[in-house]
């Protein structure tokens, strides 16, 4: 079972020794691909793509994180998966101070589903939260990709170590999970540092509505 | 569905017109466009602006429309009155900056039924109004408009 | 599809005959923006009629909250194959349009 | 409802309803907008398009070769994507339309390709006579070539296509089709590795998209996709679109053609 957002603060974090696995391939054919089937995937992507609006050719390119997920069909071995997670922990830039932002602007950083699109003017991203996220009650229509963050704040409270695992899971989410599904927002420049606060404040801000 | 939209296509005599812009002009006068009642921003004054003070609650006028709607741009909307000598229906969507959506008229052999798709800004009561031996009677239906898709 | 083409069935079926009808229209509410960011002018159909055999039955006025490309349903009473169902539409713009079908 | 009326809206609502066994919130919704819906309009313009002469040649398309023979409409879009050796390649409904327009038409590929997305306002002359072909196979079971080695090899690059993850935000196309009964916001998402959601989805395409409503194509649903996965533009008609595209239907094979249908 997939790693979610919603276990336990301790257990997460312990959990990044535990061989992670999304749950994918339902149909029994995703089987991951050899280095050469990595390279012939992306030749034909560059054969048959172009640039268009901020979405450059550069982003056909793959970084070890995706190479890894890529070649194990979401699956690496435990020990890979944890050397990964580790690299990855380790570029996260983490401000110091407080991580809690302001709940009200992450609120509309987590309903934007804008961003990044060829169709997007740069710099202007939301973190298309409610796309994959139960969050605020009052957001009816929310995603059910991933984990419902209903009260997160609420029953792991906000201390510094939560704020710091928050902050770091929207900033890179593969540094917790490998293979997550969860776009990196601060590792691939979609997002600010202050909205990354501002989303960390929707979670675990007593006022925020997430938490009542 | 199926079966309509396929004997729509087939059906024998069903021609397609040409636009005519500007030249077709009815020969017969038409009721002018109730400027007045389709201009109006609440509920109450277009109900004032087509004549309607009081209204009284009826079961017989019977609104088909999904609860929740996936997208406000369409939501398709089906209406019969049952009411004896019904001879117009008014279709008003409360939330809308212009509630006002559509008035039809009955004469002839026509049935007091309408079908069709209105947009809902927002979560809504759609209002409908029949007018029947000089009186109006009401029915509301609350209809749900959600967000779909990426948002993208 | 601006403003333009429409499509009409009409099926007598128990003593009721059906009528349906599609028209192309943007039905523009004035209040949207166009890729120029200048506000799309109010484009849309204000009257709507409906004909059996030349004589009105269903007499209608309409605003720009009725969707794109309107689709309507009317039933008329009687009828039989061979009667001829016109529709015409008058907008905003002063355009219009008609359409005709015999009952089927 | 007629009795006749009354079957096929149940059958479109349970063509809509969701992998997992809970009824759809916008079961009704989806069921009267299908009823309500302005496709004729799209079938009938396809129809002026398929039969205008144009281009060098000034010839019609009719004697196109969608694959049941030259002119042959009638089940032609359920045998699609299939291998045309004339081409030596596996084609979807657009881009054998496209190869139509260059040999029969004399047109070259980059006017017959110069506007493929068309808006509310204004259809492409692809999405109209997508609408009126596809309608002629409406009813017929779909069977897209599976046999040929290059069709053989189209499946297996989409299949490698659907789920290698890429782009500034790692997705791939399983990141939200890969598993049954998810949503993204209130919209259900079809897991297209399965037969069993890929059949009903791949059954209505192509079709009037209500929320721009517009007419959209399955070229345009693989363009639009990697916009929303971040990725730069896929070329219309290459071979990425049609290799997914066969990946799907392939998926979906046996499924009764109902379209041109519906979406959100």
């Amino acid at each position: 079972m997939r790693r979610m957002f919603l276990l336990p603060l301790a257990a997460a974090l312990a959990s990044c020794s535990t061989s992670p696995s999304t749950g994918m391939g339902t149909a029994g054919d995703h089987r991951g691909e050899s280095a050469a089937d990595m390279q012939r995937i992306t030749a034909v992507l560059k054969a048959n793509m172009h640039e268009r609006g901020q979405a450059k050719m550069s982003r056909i390119e793959l970084d070890d994180a995706q190479r890894l997920c890529n070649q194990y069909a979401d699956n690496p071995p435990a020990e890979q998966a944890k050397r990964m997670e580790e690299a990855q922990l380790k570029a996260i830039a983490f401000p110091s101070g407080s991580l809690i932002g302001d709940w009200k602007a992450g609120e509309k950083i987590a309903q934007s589903g804008r961003g990044m699109t060829w169709s997007d003017k740069p710099g202007t991203a939301g973190g298309s939260c409610y796309n994959c996220h139960q969050i605020s009650p009052k957001e009816e229509a929310f995603g059910t990709i991933g984990p419902s963050l209903a009260g997160f704040g609420k029953v792991r409270g906000n201390r510094p170590e939560i704020q710091r695992y928050v902050y770091g899971k929207l900033y890179n989410a593969k540094a917790y999970n490998a293979c997550s599904q969860m776009p990196r927002f601060g590792h691939s420049g979609t997002l600010t540092e202050q909205q990354i606060k501002d989303l960390t404040a929707l979670l675990l801000d007593p006022a925020s509505p997430v938490n009542q | 569905m199926d079966n309509e939209r396929r004997s729509l296509l087939k059906a024998a005599g069903a021609v397609t017109a040409v636009l005519v812009a500007g030249l077709l002009k009815p020969l017969t006068a038409l009721a002018a466009w109730n400027k007045e009642a389709f201009g109006a921003k609440t509920p109450a004054a277009a109900m004032k602006g087509i004549g309607v003070a009081d209204a009284a609650p009826s079961k017989d006028l019977v609104i088909d429309a999904p609860e929740i709607a996936e997208n406000g741009a369409v939501v398709p909307i089906e209406i019969a009155s049952a009411i004896a000598g019904t001879r117009s229906i008014a279709v008003l969507v409360d939330k809308n900056p212009f509630p006002l959506v559509g008035r039809f008229d009955f004469s002839g052999g026509a049935l007091p039924f309408v079908k069709l798709n209105v947009k809902i800004g927002e979560t809504s009561d759609v209002r409908v109004i029949a007018e029947a031996g000089g009186k109006h009677y009401v029915a509301t239906k609350n209809i749900k408009v959600t967000i779909g898709g990426c948002g993208g | 599809m601006a403003a333009g083409p429409m499509k009409m069935r009409a099926t007598a079926l128990g003593g009721v005959t059906d009528i349906r009808v599609l028209m192309a229209h943007p039905m523009e509410t004035g209040q949207r923006k166009g890729p120029d960011g200048k506000i799309v002018p109010p484009h849309f159909i204000q009257n709507l009629t409906v004909k059996v055999n030349g004589a009105t039955v269903v007499e209608a006025q309409i605003s720009q909250a009725v969707s794109r490309n309107p689709v309507f349903s009317f039933r008329v009473k009687g009828g039989t194959k061979g009667d001829k169902v016109e529709v015409s539409w008058y907008d905003n713009q002063g355009e219009a349009n008609r359409t005709e079908a015999t009952v089927a | 409802m007629k009795p006749t009326a009354a079957a096929a809206a149940l059958a479109l609502a349970l063509a809509f309803a969701p992998a997992s066994a809970q009824r759809s919130p916008y079961a009704d919704y989806q069921r009267m907008t299908a009823e309500n819906a302005p496709i004729e309009l799209y079938e009938l313009s396809g129809e002026e398009a398929w039969k205008h002469k144009q281009g060098p040649k000034n010839a019609s398309l009719e004697q196109c070769d969608l694959g049941q023979g030259p002119g042959v409409l009638k089940g032609a879009y359920a045998g699609l994507p299939r291998y045309f050796a004339d081409a030596d390649r596996v084609m979807d409904l657009e881009t054998r339309l496209v190869y139509c327009m260059t040999t029969l038409q004399g047109r070259s590929r980059e006017d017959a390709t110069k506007r493929v997305f068309g808006n509310a306002d204004k259809p492409s002359e692809i999405e109209v006579l997508s609408a009126y072909v596809a309608g002629e196979s409406h009813g017929m079971p779909m069977r897209p070539g599976t046999s040929h080695t290059k069709e053989k090899a189209a499946y297996e690059l989409g299949r490698e296509l659907f789920y290698h993850r890429a782009g500034p935000w790692d997705f791939s196309c399983a990141s939200c089709h890969g598993e049954p009964g998810k949503r993204i916001r209130m919209s259900e998402l079809p897991a297209l590795n399965t037969a069993k959601d890929a059949q009903p989805l791949m059954a209505t395409w192509p079709a009037y998209r209500v929320s721009t409503s517009s007419f959209v194509t399955l070229q345009w649903r693989m363009n639009d996709c990697y916009r929303q996965m971040r990725m730069p533009e896929p070329a219309f008609g290459s071979d990425i679109p049609v290799a997914l595209i066969t990946y799907m239907t392939v998926n979906a094979q046996g499924v009764v053609y109902r379209g041109p249908a519906i979406k959100r």
